[in-house]
């Protein structure tokens, strides 16, 4: 059977855990199968539940969080039979598939809608925490935003320095205050539980939402302009699928390959004008021929735009 | 610094401090009877998703409410039969509270609504909504009086006036009620009351139950005003900061109303600005973020002298050895 | 109403043990209505038990009350009070930080609301104070009350409950001479109404002076109960010890030597800036007790605060302190140094600072004196020798009972003074500092502090005694001094001073206006 | 004041409390669904049934161990020191800065380095808020719960900006030198010759959580530093007069419990992972408070509730592996251990004595 780790935030993260998650049970419907699922209690866990998955004899293990890499490349030597997919950051091991997504490039798109739906030039940028994942969602956010209305401004703001950062829609809720009262009026949560008060307040507020991660449209439909989706879903999906063929290496899944993407659907379909449609299919068509290139934040620890 | 900019900080630091404001408050009434809490936070958050799934399930944010006061309620039974009727240790039924929170609300949260601990989203009447004060748009015109009015008092749930209530309402019973007398004094002497013919445990077991019901209301606030909905953990430490209040307020009503403002207005303004450009140098984040709690140690360190707790706090009433 | 002859108080067989500790073993006592009864016994007899069963606050294993001859259970203070039985326990049992006032009606409260009670309190207590001359400041914190004061304030509490039946713990043992005085004349007025008083006092001469029947406690039991009028003060003292007891200190002349101790315009601000020592002098010589005489709350405490070396934080301090010719800094917390130039100190509250009411007794012995060589060994505490040593100084002294392992806690007062007079004692310290020393001991032990103290100065040895009880000041000193505001009001030899004359001078009046220089 | 012998006191009672918290604890898992029986057969057989379950039991342990200590010695002092999980994580900086400065040759080089580091580190963290209570009166829980908010604010810069990895997405700092690795039990084992603990990152610093446990027990009873400690925890009076001063008393007291809550990071950072991540402590400091209220504030109760908190960590892990069990019913167990074997002992305790007063009398 094939097993999926989940990092500690927990399945229902309502961010990429859960996505992987949706992606498993997808399978699971489709075929009937059954899976191993894992979600981590500590650091020391991290290893113990790999092996403990190798030894059962599960395969592919697929986990998902960039945490697993300095495990992960101890612990694949041990177990050449065994697969393991690795979302979020690369491990080059010979039995290793590592899956990273292009965010920057979702969030680019995230910022040219936002560009078009702002009326006071001014949006908004609630994160988790100071971490460089999520610098990289801000920085194509705000590239996106930018190439759009260069003279318009990004107000960026962290949540906390402690796992509570990702569970406090209370202070995601004031976040959003905040920030409308610096003009913002579309604000981009890349903040797992956090989010959820920011859609909130920001639907309460009557200002636009951007959600993330899965397509959180629906929580407010009409209020949420759109998610930035990744399709960790896929991921996950596709490698229980592909079963113990896995192709080892590195899989970016980018804007092309639609590994990431703004989702469009019924609760989001009233705030997008034609323009706004117009104006990502043209982003996109030039972040895929190259000739927009989105910078991410990861290479250099810094953001071409502030 | 614009008005706006005040008022807009003002209004963020009084919907901040309503949660500490309610649980310091609770703590309050709890430890001056000589029973130490520590189990705010876990009150707080059991409140948060009964006050959560109830209002779901049930519509109302008022059965939300009265669920909310009854998770916390339970607790506190809890607590006081720990510390009052088997004089066990205070502090450690405290840190037991808060990890039953913990577990139990998603333990339940996952069984009822299989969101990983969530409650869904509240909508409509399933919340406590904004209410405005008479005249507050009439009102708006007149130069700062009346936006102050408008923007700042007005357009708050009535969780939040209620809490701000319960100060010269706590003021009040402590000081100029029976039960307030007896309440301070079992918590400096409980030989005293006992001698005085009054039960030492009933007047605890009140005490603990107040508290229980106050963290009710932090809680329901959370979920059902302040947010739309439990999160697991969604109370984020913030029965510890009002600890920290209330140790800062010295066991005061009206000085609690003061160090809760401070708390929150430290983390409005945190959240205003994020990253403090000095010309030179912009203070990360993480630091703005930490602000309040460094601005805390400074203010503690510099302006406020010994607190010293109510005296039989933290000690079983043990007659007989 | 009951019948006229009926005794106001009637126990049978009552037992109560605090778990192996039998506390009251089978005691039977009668007290008439409209009397004052005493009740004596050695620290640990019971008393303190046997009154708080009849106030409900512990609950006897067996046994039987009647009031009025009326059995009557008395399962909490509450139908104590009802009872109409009022208590004034050995410790206070007041709200330290609550007025005058609010401890008087706290649980005798008229309503929900609070200031109907306290107005109706407040005129209440001003008839008190005129029938009985019990004035207290109605609105003063408790806390800044003197004992005296603090004891009145029980005693109003349980007029206010309108008892007729009046209980006193120890009420004495904080007192001065003539706070107690005027204690005994309001017991007396309150007698005469009707009202009937129970007196528990390790003094026998209070007991002769104030009460009409006795009856003596011995480890947990009643040995006898007689009528005042027909005993004495040598008798009492046999049936409460068992053995015959000294009631005078018998010492030989003093042979004073060098000065250990001079003191020169010391004096003492508090951190309030209150002045609390307004410029002390005094010598102190090998082989004399100096005793200091005095109403509590002069700048006694202070004194021995500075002596010890732990002074009140926050405190502004000058003037010269020469032990053995040698200067001694004045501030900071040096009680290490103070006991290393050989200072002994047995300070003045036992419970809160010369013990760790939690430690074993074996641990008390060292406590002060953890960096003695004789104590350590090998860079560790040598628990072994520091056993030795407690299980040697319990024997000594008498200690009871004699099990090192005991927590503090668990000794009776006079025991527990007892550990610490020993182990300041037995270091034969150059100086000894005493305060307060037999405050609430039972007679036997009494004398036997008091004959340590005298052996000590036989020794060779200087020491200070501060002491409210005048008598002991008398019975002790070579040479007493007066204290009065900070300041000494005089100094008097005891065989040439009155008890009438030292109390003016405690009083701040000065009888022969120029104060006699003792050389 | 005996009532219980001794052994019924110390054993019988905190065993009969754990009973029923297991008995409460069975019926939350029959309310969700779940089997008990099951459960408890998976916690008991992965977390002692094997070397290997038996490894991360005192892994956790160690961790445990630590902070437990942590909080006991201030609390003979009279300090709750809830800051221990700032301090454990300050500890774990001091022992990345130690081990990232050098090319550490050979571990027996860079434990000593790496626990100064620690220790250092995390009595510096206690420094301030013990300062400000001696001095100034602040009280120490305030200071020390925002103290955990600013250690958590130093780490998030430290790892995001100054020691991360330029490229690494995360908030980790490199991994240590191979020299620094601490031998594991597994490998020890190995040198005897026999298959131990394999794969489970018990290591040598178990045995400086044993030995820190008989030097804590020394440091109180045994010295005179640990007399003073107590006396001053009981009375601050009483000690004044006998001469010990309370600004050192709180101060050393402080740096001790700090230090002890940093040498944590030796187990979890340099034993386990190797390097620091962001979230090393996980609620180690908080655990520590439990840990030393149940174990009576006795280095030797701390050990055994750190190994019961151990099994219950290790065991919870298990169960959230091989059951549909939510890891939070953990989390609701520790709760209930911690009530019944901390707070409401009584229940156990008063009947217990009832009934051996009876056989007493009896006899
Ligand atoms: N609450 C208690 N718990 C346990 N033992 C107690 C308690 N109160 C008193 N005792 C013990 O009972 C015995 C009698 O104590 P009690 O206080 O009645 O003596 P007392 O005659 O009043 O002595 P003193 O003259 O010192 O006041 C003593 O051995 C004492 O240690
Ligand atoms: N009613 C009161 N209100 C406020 N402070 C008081 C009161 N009575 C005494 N104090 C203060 O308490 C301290 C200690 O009391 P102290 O024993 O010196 O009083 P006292 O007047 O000498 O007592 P007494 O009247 O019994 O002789 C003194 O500083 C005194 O000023
Ligand atoms: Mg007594
Ligand atoms: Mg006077």
């Amino acid at each position: 059977d094939p097993a999926l780790i989940f990092d500690l935030g927990g399945k229902f993260d309502k961010s990429f855990n859960e996505a992987a998650y949706n992606g498993a049970e997808r399978w699971k419907a489709e075929t009937g199968g059954s899976y191993k699922e894992l979600e981590m209690q500590s650091e020391a866990m991290r290893e113990q539940a790999l092996r403990r998955l190798a030894q059962s004899g599960a395969n592919p293990i697929v986990m998902t969080g960039f945490a697993f890499g300095e495990v992960l490349n101890k612990v694949a030597p041990d177990y050449p039979d065994t697969k393991f997919v690795l979302i979020d950051m690369v491990v080059e091991q010979p039995n290793v598939q590592s899956i990273v997504f292009t965010e920057e490039q979702g969030s680019y798109l995230a910022g040219v809608l936002a560009a078009q739906a702002s009326k006071s030039g001014t949006v908004g940028f609630i994160g988790g925490m100071d971490i460089p994942l999520i610098h990289k969602f801000e920085c194509g956010y705000a590239q996106g935003f930018k190439a759009a209305r260069p003279d318009g401004k990004v107000i960026v703001n962290y949540t906390g320095t402690t796992p509570a950062a990702w569970n406090d829609p209370v202070k995601g809720g004031e976040l959003v205050k905040a920030q409308l009262s610096q003009g913002a009026d579309v604000i981009y949560a890349a903040a797992g539980g956090t989010g959820i008060g920011v859609l909130q307040a920001a639907a309460d507020a009557g200002i636009l939402s951007i959600g993330v991660d899965s397509n959180q449209n629906h929580l407010h439909p009409g209020k949420v302009l759109t998610s930035m989706v990744k399709g960790v879903d896929n991921s996950v999906y596709e490698s229980f699928k592909a079963g113990t063929e896995i192709q080892p290496g590195v899989k970016v899944m980018d804007l092309k390959s639609g590994g990431v993407s703004v989702a469009m659907d019924d609760d989001n379909k009233p705030l997008i004008t034609e323009e706004m449609a117009a104006a990502v299919e043209a982003a996109t068509k030039s972040i895929e021929d190259g000739s927009v290139k989105v910078h991410d934040y990861m290479t250099d620890n810094t953001c071409p735009v502030k | 610094m614009d008005f706006a900019t005040l008022i807009q900080i003002l209004d963020s630091a009084v919907r901040l401090m309503v949660p500490l404001l309610l649980a310091c408050l609770a703590g309050l009434y709890s430890e001056r009877a000589g029973v130490f809490d520590i189990g705010l936070e876990g009150k707080m958050l059991m409140a948060a998703f009964c006050a959560g799934a109830v209002a779901y399930a049930t519509g109302s944010a008022w059965l939300g409410l009265l669920a909310g006061i009854g998770g916390a309620l339970a607790l506190a039974a809890l607590h006081g039969l720990a510390s009052i009727t088997f004089r066990g240790n205070q502090l450690i039924s405290g840190v037991a509270i808060n990890f039953l929170a913990s577990g139990l609300t998603v333990l339940l949260g996952q069984k009822i609504f299989a969101l990983g601990g969530r409650t869904p989203s509240l909508q409509g009447a399933a919340r406590f909504n904004e209410i405005t004060l008479p005249f507050a748009d009439a009102l708006r015109p007149v130069p700062v009086i009346g936006r102050l009015y408008a923007e700042l008092i007005s357009g708050h749930s009535v969780l939040v006036y209620l809490a701000f209530a319960m100060v010269p309402l706590t003021w009040w019973v402590l000081y100029r009620t029976r039960f307030g007398l007896r309440l301070r004094a079992v918590g400096e002497n409980p030989a005293s009351v006992d001698t005085a013919g009054v039960s030492v445990t009933r007047l605890r077991y009140a005490a603990v139950l107040i508290c229980g019901a106050l963290c009710g209301i932090a809680g329901a606030y959370l979920a059902t005003a302040i947010s739309a909905g439990f999160v697991k953990e969604m109370t984020a430490g913030r029965g510890f900061i009002a600890l920290a209040a209330l140790i800062f307020a010295k066991w005061r009503p009206w000085s609690a109303l003061g160090a809760c403002f401070l708390f929150g207005l430290m983390e409005a303004v945190a959240n205003r600005y994020p990253n403090l450009d000095l010309g030179l140098v912009t203070v990360p984040s993480m630091f703005m973020n930490a602000l309040p709690y460094i601005l805390t140690v400074i203010i503690l360190a510099g302006f406020v002298g010994r607190a010293i707790p109510p005296r039989a706090g933290g000690e079983p009433y043990v007659k007989e050895r | 109403m009951a019948s006229a002859g009926a005794p106001a108080i009637e126990l049978r067989g009552i037992c109560k043990a605090f778990g192996p500790v039998q506390a009251n073993k089978d005691i039977d006592l009668v007290v008439p209505r409209g009397t004052i009864h005493g009740i004596i016994g050695e620290n640990g007899a019971g008393k303190s038990t046997l009154m708080s069963i009849l106030y409900g606050f512990y609950r006897p294993d067996a046994g039987e009350i009647l009031i009025d001859g009326r059995p009557t259970q008395i399962a909490d203070s509450q139908a104590a009070i009802r009872a109409g039985i009022g208590m004034v326990f050995q410790h206070f049992k007041l709200v330290r930080n609550f007025t005058v006032l609010e401890n008087v009606i706290l649980g005798a409260e008229d309503g929900a609301l609070l200031r109907p009670s306290l107005s109706r309190a407040r005129g209440e207590l001003k008839r008190l104070a005129a029938e009985y001359g019990l004035q207290v400041d109605p609105d003063a914190l408790v806390e800044d009350l003197s004992v005296g004061h603090q004891q009145r304030v029980e005693i109003l509490k349980a007029l206010y409950r309108r008892a007729e039946i009046l209980i006193l713990d120890e009420p004495t043992g904080v007192l001065t001479p003539a706070e107690a005085d005027h204690l005994f004349r309001i017991l007396r007025g309150l007698r005469d109404e009707g009202k009937t008083i129970v007196l528990i006092t390790h003094k026998l001469r209070e007991i002769m002076a104030a009460t009409d029947n006795v009856s003596v406690m011995r480890r947990g039991e009643m040995v006898g109960s007689v009528r005042t009028a027909e005993t004495g003060p040598a008798e009492l003292a046999e049936l409460m010890v068992g053995r015959k007891v000294l009631l005078r200190v018998e010492k030989p002349p003093a042979a004073p030597g060098a000065p250990v101790l001079e003191l020169r315009g010391l004096r003492m601000v508090d951190a309030q800036g209150v002045e609390r020592l307004r410029g002390i002098d005094l010598d102190i010589r090998a082989g004399e007790i100096l005793g200091i005489a005095g109403v509590a709350g002069n700048g006694q405490t202070q004194l021995l605060e500075i002596l010890g070396g732990f002074p009140e934080a926050g405190a502004t301090l000058s003037g010269e302190i020469r032990l053995k010719g040698a200067p001694l800094a004045l501030a900071g917390s040096n009680g290490r140094a103070r006991r290393a130039a050989g200072i002994g100190h047995v300070p003045e509250d036992r419970q809160t600072e010369g013990l760790i009411m939690d430690f074993s007794a074996w641990e008390n012995t060292a406590f002060g004196y953890q960096d003695a060589p004789e104590y350590n060994r090998g860079g560790l505490m040598d628990h072994a020798a520091i056993r030795a040593d407690a299980a040697d100084k319990i024997a000594r002294f008498d200690i009871r009972p004699p099990d090192p392992e005991l927590a503090a806690k668990n000794f009776s007062g006079g025991n527990q003074q007892k550990i610490v007079v020993a182990r300041e004692v037995e270091r034969d310290p150059d100086l000894l500092l005493v305060g307060q020393p037999t405050r609430g001991v039972d007679i036997g032990a009494i004398e036997f502090i008091h004959k340590r103290i005298v052996a000590l100065r036989d020794a060779g040895k200087a020491v200070l005694l501060v002491s409210v009880e005048l008598d002991e000041i008398l019975a002790l000193s070579d040479r007493i001094a007066v204290m009065f505001d900070g300041r000494i009001m005089g100094e008097r030899l005891p065989d040439q001073a009155t008890t009438g004359e030292l109390g003016c001078l405690m009083a701040g009046v000065d009888p022969a206006t120029r104060p006699e220089v003792v050389s | 004041m005996e009532r219980m012998p001794t052994w019924a006191d110390v054993i019988l009672t905190p065993l009969i409390s754990l009973v029923l918290a297991f008995a409460l604890s069975a019926l939350v898992i029959l309310a969700i669904g779940e089997s008990p029986v099951e459960a408890l057969k998976v916690m008991v057989e992965g977390a002692l049934g094997s070397s290997y379950g038996l490894g991360y039991t005192l892994y956790y342990a160690t961790n445990f161990v630590f902070t437990g200590l942590a909080v006991m010695v201030a609390y003979h002092a009279g300090l709750f020191n809830i800051g221990g999980e700032g301090q454990a994580a300050m500890g774990g900086l001091g022992v990345a800065l130690v081990l990232l400065a050098l090319p550490w040759p050979h571990w027996a080089l860079a434990l000593p380095a790496a626990m100064l580091g620690a220790a250092g580190f995390g009595a510096l963290w206690t420094l301030i808020p013990a300062w400000l209570q001696a001095r100034r009166g602040s009280h120490v829980v305030i200071t020390t719960i925002m103290f955990n908010f600013i250690a958590a604010a130093v780490l998030n810069y430290m790892l995001v900006n100054v020691l991360r990895p330029v490229g690494s997405m995360d908030p980790a700092t490199a991994r240590f030198p191979a020299g620094a690795q601490l031998p594991k039990l597994s490998e020890m084992a190995a040198g005897f010759g026999f298959a131990w603990g394999e794969d489970t990152p018990v290591n040598v610093t178990f045995f400086i959580a044993i030995a820190a446990c008989l030097l804590v027990w020394l440091l109180i009873w045994r010295t005179r530093l640990g007399y003073e400690i107590r006396a001053f925890g009981k009375s601050e009076p009483a000690a004044l007069y006998a001469g010990i001063s309370p600004v050192r008393i709180t101060v050393l007291a402080m740096l001790i419990s700090g230090g002890l809550a940093g040498l944590m990071a030796v187990n979890n950072v340099m034993g386990e992972a190797q390097r620091l991540v962001l979230n090393a402590v996980e609620g180690a400091g908080f655990i520590g408070i439990a840990v030393a209220l149940m174990g009576r504030n006795h280095p030797f109760g701390v050990f055994l509730a750190a190994l019961l908190f151990g099994f219950l960590y290790q065991g919870g892990g298990e169960l959230a592996l091989w059951t549909s069990i939510p890891r939070e019913l953990i989390v609701v167990i520790q709760a209930l251990v911690i009530l019944f074997t901390g707070a409401l002992d009584n229940i156990v305790r008063l009947p217990l004595e009832r009934l051996f007063a009876r056989g007493r009398r009896g006899a």
